[in-house]
């Protein structure tokens, strides 16, 4: 699997899934957490609340999956998870949190 | 064009004095390029002259510890409105640049 | 060399002129052994040939007790001291502490300013060289890692 | 498109009369603006209100004194006279950007931020500039490239010693829902440290973050572009913007988005009656 991705690290998240799907014929535990994180980051990004490394890590967790570590993109993976529901927790308590900083 | 020397002259009775300012970027060749990482060679004005109705008024001798876009001020006695005011550099590569004003 | 380049400059020949003589007069004029050297003492050996200088308080040093920005430390220096003829800016503690060496020309005054790079906190040492010696002063200057600032 | 000239929308008197409870409710930007030069000048009660165009240099007498050496010849004055000769130098079919400014050339800076009742949205300086060319058959400028630097550095000098005087007109609700939209943004903490763009320049200004003060709210789009000493270059208010959004460890929005110019329009509010100063030196 992993040498057959070797040279699609360039291609897009939803182009590897694709692919990734299409090869092994189902999505593989790393890709559904791999969905799954990369579902909450863009929820966090709609609420303007996205953080600076969440992409990235995604980003990095694909290339390691696509050297075959395992292990190595599943941290990646769980990483970029947790900070994206904490982006989603952190705009949702903003809701309300800000006016309350207003000076007045 | 807009030149990358700007002299500012000001005459009070028989002293001037004259600030200038050139864009160079004086590259110190320890820093890296952010995009590839590689030194950026060392890159710097070695000699500035100013010549005051072309007698030599002031040399700078410089090294790559003067800023980017070096600014040089100083003051000169025996000036007057209608002289020429010249600046000219070299660098460690062979450029040059120059500037021509006359005092006002 | 150096003091032959002076001589002919004080004769007040034309710039024009200084740029015909020979290429090898010229390449004199930057002092490149002690623009490298890694040591304050290395620089002013080889520049002045002395490291020893008399501390003179009729040279005014102004320069930041905090750098904002080491990248850009203001300078100003000005002296009472007369004929003078070189002054050089040294700064200890960066990797080349040779930072600038102006020649003062008669009839232009001993009162330099510029903008000069520090990569850490350092004493500037100022040396003004004039006909009968060299003279200094220094000062501590503070660089700071900045905080944010984008 | 005629940007600077906008009759203002018929309003029924129901509407308004709502938006005016509405405004109370949330406090307008009038009160929002007074509230923070009180609570400004009762943290810095040594510094006149005109100083605060200033920034930190307001605050910090050292740092003060470097930045004045700055300004005895900035770099900046580069971008101002390349800004200045792309002004002049009509577009291929002759037209001139002033064409499209109904201004002189000292108020154009100060015409923006403004709201659009057409496009719904906050104009800035370097939309408008677009627009313009857009409008003459011209791509459109980046918004960081040198040529827009360089035209806003030019339009920042000309308009130097004019009051910042942005509106948010009462009887156009699309323009209090932008300033309420670039208010909410400034209040809201974001990023992995969890800041407010307030928490920094309203709470702690002043204060020392490692070797960098904090400067206050008030002042901080009256300067702009910027020539940055650790850049070696000028940069535009959007991008300081996303500078101070990834030193809270947040994803950068990009420049000229519906977020930021939200942001510059309520920023440029807090900073009305301080005088237009740019372009500027900083660190």
């Amino acid at each position: 699997m992993g040498r057959a991705l070797a040279n699609r690290r360039s291609l897009r998240r939803l182009m590897l899934i694709t692919v990734l799907i299409a090869l092994t014929g189902c999505a593989t535990e790393f890709e559904r957490r791999f969905d799954e994180a990369e579902r909450l980051r863009s929820e966090a990004a709609a609420a303007d609340s996205e953080w600076l490394e969440t992409g990235d890590l995604l980003a990095q967790a694909q290339q390691a999956a696509s050297r075959d570590d395992l292990d190595a993109a599943m941290v990646l993976v769980e990483r970029a998870r947790f900070q994206a529901e904490m982006a989603i927790k952190q705009a949702a308590r903003e809701a309300d949190a800000w006016a309350g900083r207003v000076v007045k | 064009m807009a030149s990358n020397i700007k002299i500012k002259a000001k005459i009070s009775g028989d002293l001037v004095e004259i600030k200038s300012l050139m864009i160079h970027p004086m590259e110190t060749g320890a820093r890296k390029d952010p995009e590839t990482g590689a030194l950026v060679p060392q890159h710097h004005i070695t000699q500035l002259t100013f010549t005051h109705n072309e007698q030599v008024a002031l040399i700078a001798n410089l090294s790559t510890a003067i800023s980017k876009n070096p600014y040089f001020s100083y003051k000169a006695r025996g000036a007057k409105a209608g002289d020429v005011l010249k600046v000219s550099w070299v660098d460690n590569l062979g450029g040059t640049d120059e500037l021509e004003t006359v005092l006002k | 060399m150096q003091i032959g380049r002076r001589f002919v400059l004080k004769a007040g020949v034309a710039l024009a002129t200084i740029a015909a003589l020979p290429r090898t007069l010229l390449a004199a004029a930057w002092p490149a052994d002690a623009f490298s050297a890694k040591t304050a003492t290395e620089a002013l050996n080889s520049l002045l040939g002395s490291d020893q200088t008399t501390p003179s308080d009729q040279i005014k040093l102004d320069v930041p007790v905090i750098a904002e920005n080491g990248a850009v430390v203001p300078i100003t220096i000005s002296t009472t001291l007369s004929n003078v003829e070189t002054i050089s800016i040294v700064v200890e503690n960066n990797p080349r502490p040779l930072a600038a060496m102006f020649e003062i020309m008669p009839g232009t005054l001993p009162e330099i300013s510029s903008r000069i790079k520090m990569g850490e906190t350092s004493d500037v040492m100022v040396v003004v060289k004039t006909d009968s010696g060299s003279y200094s002063t220094s000062k501590q200057v503070k660089v700071t890692i900045g905080g944010c600032g984008g | 498109m005629n940007l600077r000239i906008r009759k203002a929308a018929a309003v029924p008197g129901a509407i308004v009369a709502a938006l005016l409870v509405q405004q109370i409710a949330l406090a307008g930007p009038e009160e929002d603006r007074l509230a923070f030069v009180a609570y400004f000048q009762s943290r810095f009660p040594d510094i006149p209100f005109e100083q605060f165009a200033n920034g930190i240099y307001a605050i910090d007498s050292d740092a003060r004194s470097q930045w004045l050496e700055i300004e005895e010849f900035p770099p900046y004055e580069f971008a101002v006279e390349r800004g200045k000769e792309l002004w002049h130098k009509a577009l291929p079919n002759g037209t001139m950007l002033a064409d499209c400014f109904a201004a002189q050339l000292p108020d154009i800076r100060g015409q923006f931020p403004s709201f659009d009742v057409a496009s719904g949205e906050v104009i800035t300086l370097e939309l408008a500039i677009n627009d313009c060319r857009i409008e003459n058959n011209q791509p459109p400028l980046e918004y960081d490239s040198s040529e827009m630097i360089d035209l806003t550095a030019y339009l920042a000098f000309e308009a130097r010693g004019t009051k910042v005087d942005v509106r948010v007109p009462d009887d156009q609700p699309g323009a209090l829902a932008a300033y309420e939209s670039g208010k909410r943004f400034y209040y809201s903490k974001r990023g992995q440290l969890n800041f407010a763009c307030a928490d920094c320049h309203v709470t702690s200004a002043g204060q020392w973050v490692r070797a960098d003060r904090l400067s206050a709210t008030i002042g901080h789009t009256t300067h702009f572009p910027v020539y940055r000493s650790k850049l070696g270059g000028m940069i535009s208010l959007q991008k300081r913007f996303a500078g101070c959004i990834r030193d809270v460890r947040a994803k950068p929005f990009e420049l000229q988005s519906t977020q930021y110019r939200n942001l510059e329009y309520f920023l440029s509010y807090m900073s009305n009656g301080l005088e237009w100063n740019g372009p500027g030196a900083r660190k």
